[in-house]
């Protein structure tokens, strides 16, 4: 009567909790949690855990829910269905016909799993319990940017210079070195012409018509002058004098006044 | 112009000097300074290992501690004065339950991998879980793990340690116990493919924790 | 958590134990803070001004400095310290063409003037190329040339010699030998990219010309 009595009381304690487990479904982070859960109410050591009765307890929740025709996401009826094979596996004995862990090995890691977690959980509190930057404790408030001071250091080796000599010395053809002031025309010669005849220029004009009269013909002065006066447009676009265009590589090179600048 | 070169023809400087020159430079930053970028900063054949152990001691029990994070070191106010500072406190996103559990599994299992995350939660791990972790800058990428389909794997940062005063991932609360009941053990379900798996990469695992720290 | 109501109730803290909050307080805010502010700050019946002259006397030759701006105070990196908070770094560049070409014109023609330099070249020097290596201390002047205009001459230094490992400027191997070390075989075709040894002035020849735009 009265063992009749407790286990009534302790239905009624079972049901009441199912049923405010099912209220909170939609808390449980999957079937998992839901075991942890459940666990609780076992009221031992994890390790110490009934996992037969476990199932039962889940396998009522779930039939509960059906009861009460909640939509239950599926893990949860993959586990329900699990842990019925599970049961299945503890209560009956043995068959040496059957391949595969045993009843006992499923539910040791089932309670492997559950105990787990649950240290991950405390581990957690515990972790976020901790003092922390910004709550706790404090960095630095007035920091000092450190200054970075970059010099550049310039390297070159012998043969760079070596080979950045015999680059000049042989353009002319390894010619004897000589002072002929007077076959180099210097941008600035090129500039002041250029900006005395850019004035007429009204059309695209090809530059190597800006070349001074006789330096045309001899090679050395005709390279010089054409880089003179090449550089000398450049300068002059820069300046926003004129315009510069050059269908393709190596085609010549026209110039032509700028318009709205003039004046 | 300055000559680094020429700085070895002259002694180091005294250790109290080297020691002030440790307190200016951890003061003028909030970030945790390696011992290496220390070394650079100092002139030649300053020993900051010894400057700082002194300087350690020269603040205990001081408003503000030289507290080590990994191979960093840095300047903290002291934990119980934490009140004083209700200007300063920086309010943090709160942090969803299934976020705390990811970062607490990530940093007790490190190098630990996605589908491990989700085996220990029984659930799967939302993208936008791991990725708050990574923005706030305690997870990050680690190292691929040499299984099959070469898993990315997770590891806590410096910055992770820093928030919570952790000198290294060794000191995590509890971690010992954990261990030695076996929690932190990958353990595959029995019957599993899994379950022959190689005992090397097992130790790999707790064994690549510790690499981190050195 | 402190409730503040409730100091008053009790003694203030001990002189030390304000003088850790001054501490900790002036560390972590990032500004210099008031003596009210501090009073506001810290519990009822703290003296800041007794405990900041307290820290300041305990900062005295330290790395930092507690000091005072206007009526607020602040810790400050010791004046002696300031060169810790540079970083040099030394960046490692290859000399320009043009400043290859003009240095080896002149270690090859020394004592030479611009304009035979621009006479060999070919192209005009610009005043940055021979600024740059007088700066570098491999090219000096010379004595002015004794012709119209008295042009100074350019000549390399003790530290070019030093720097290209000769003995004298003498010693450079003269077109014949450059020939005959394989130096002078390659050609390139007229107007065409001259040889690709420095990438980052691909536009050869004609680039030197701009220097003096630029």
């Amino acid at each position: 009567m009265n063992s009749d009595f407790q286990e009534d009381a302790a239905r009624v304690t079972d049901r009441l909790a199912a049923e405010a487990l099912i209220v909170d479904v939609g808390a449980f982070e999957g079937p998992l949690d839901l075991l942890l859960t459940l666990s609780r109410t076992q009221k031992v050591d994890l390790r110490q855990i009934s996992i037969l009765a476990l199932a039962e307890q889940y396998l009522a929740f779930v039939e509960k829910a059906k009861e009460l025709r909640l939509e239950l996401a599926a893990d949860y009826l993959v586990m329900a269905a699990w842990l019925a094979f599970l049961k299945s596996r503890l209560l009956l004995p043995p068959d040496p016909e059957e391949e595969g862990p045993s009843g006992e090995e499923l539910a040791a890691h089932l309670a492997f799993q559950l105990e787990r977690l649950e240290a991950m959980r405390k581990a957690a509190a515990r972790l976020m319990a901790r003092d922390q930057l910004g709550r706790d404790f404090f960095a630095r408030g007035i920091t000092e940017d450190v200054q970075r001071v970059r010099s550049v250091k310039y390297t070159a080796t012998l043969l760079d210079l070596m080979q950045g000599y015999a680059r000049i010395r042989t353009r002319d053809d390894f010619r004897p070195f000589v002072m002929d002031r007077d076959s180099v025309m210097t941008m600035e010669q090129s500039l002041d012409r250029m900006r005395r005849l850019i004035g007429f220029a009204g059309d695209w004009t090809d530059i190597a018509s800006y070349l001074p009269e006789g330096w045309e013909t001899d090679p050395v002065k005709r390279r010089s002058a054409t880089a003179a006066t090449f550089a000398a447009s450049l300068e002059l676009v820069k300046e926003g004098k004129v315009d510069m265009r050059q269908s393709d590589i190596f085609a010549p090179i026209h110039i032509r006044r700028r318009a709205d600048r003039d004046g | 112009m300055a000559e680094p070169e020429n700085d070895s023809l002259f002694e180091a400087p005294p250790l109290a000097e080297q020691e002030r020159m440790v307190e200016a430079i951890l003061f003028a930053t909030a970030e945790p300074v390696t011992v290496r970028d220390l070394t650079g900063r100092m002139p030649h054949g300053c020993d900051p290992a010894a400057a700082l152990a002194h300087l350690r001691k020269r603040y205990e029990g001081r408003g503000v501690q030289l507290v080590r994070i990994d191979n960093a070191w840095a300047f903290r106010t002291a934990g119980d004065l934490g009140f004083l500072m209700q200007k300063e406190t920086v309010e943090t996103r709160k942090l969803s339950r299934a976020a705390i559990e990811t970062l607490a599994i990530i940093a007790y299992h490190q190098p630990v991998t996605r589908a491990e995350i989700e085996e220990i939660r029984g659930v799967s791990v939302s993208r936008g879980t791991i990725d708050q972790l990574i923005e706030l800058e305690w997870v990050r990428l680690g190292r691929r793990r040499m299984t099959p389909g070469r898993p990315v794997t997770f590891v806590v940062t410096q910055g992770f340690l820093d928030h919570f005063g952790l000198e290294n991932a060794r000191d995590l609360p509890g971690l010992k116990e954990l261990r030695a009941a076996g929690l932190l053990e990958n353990r595959p379900p029995p019957g599993s493919v899994l379950d022959d798996q190689d005992p090397e990469e097992d130790d790999g695992d707790q064994g690549d924790m510790f690499e981190d720290d050195a």
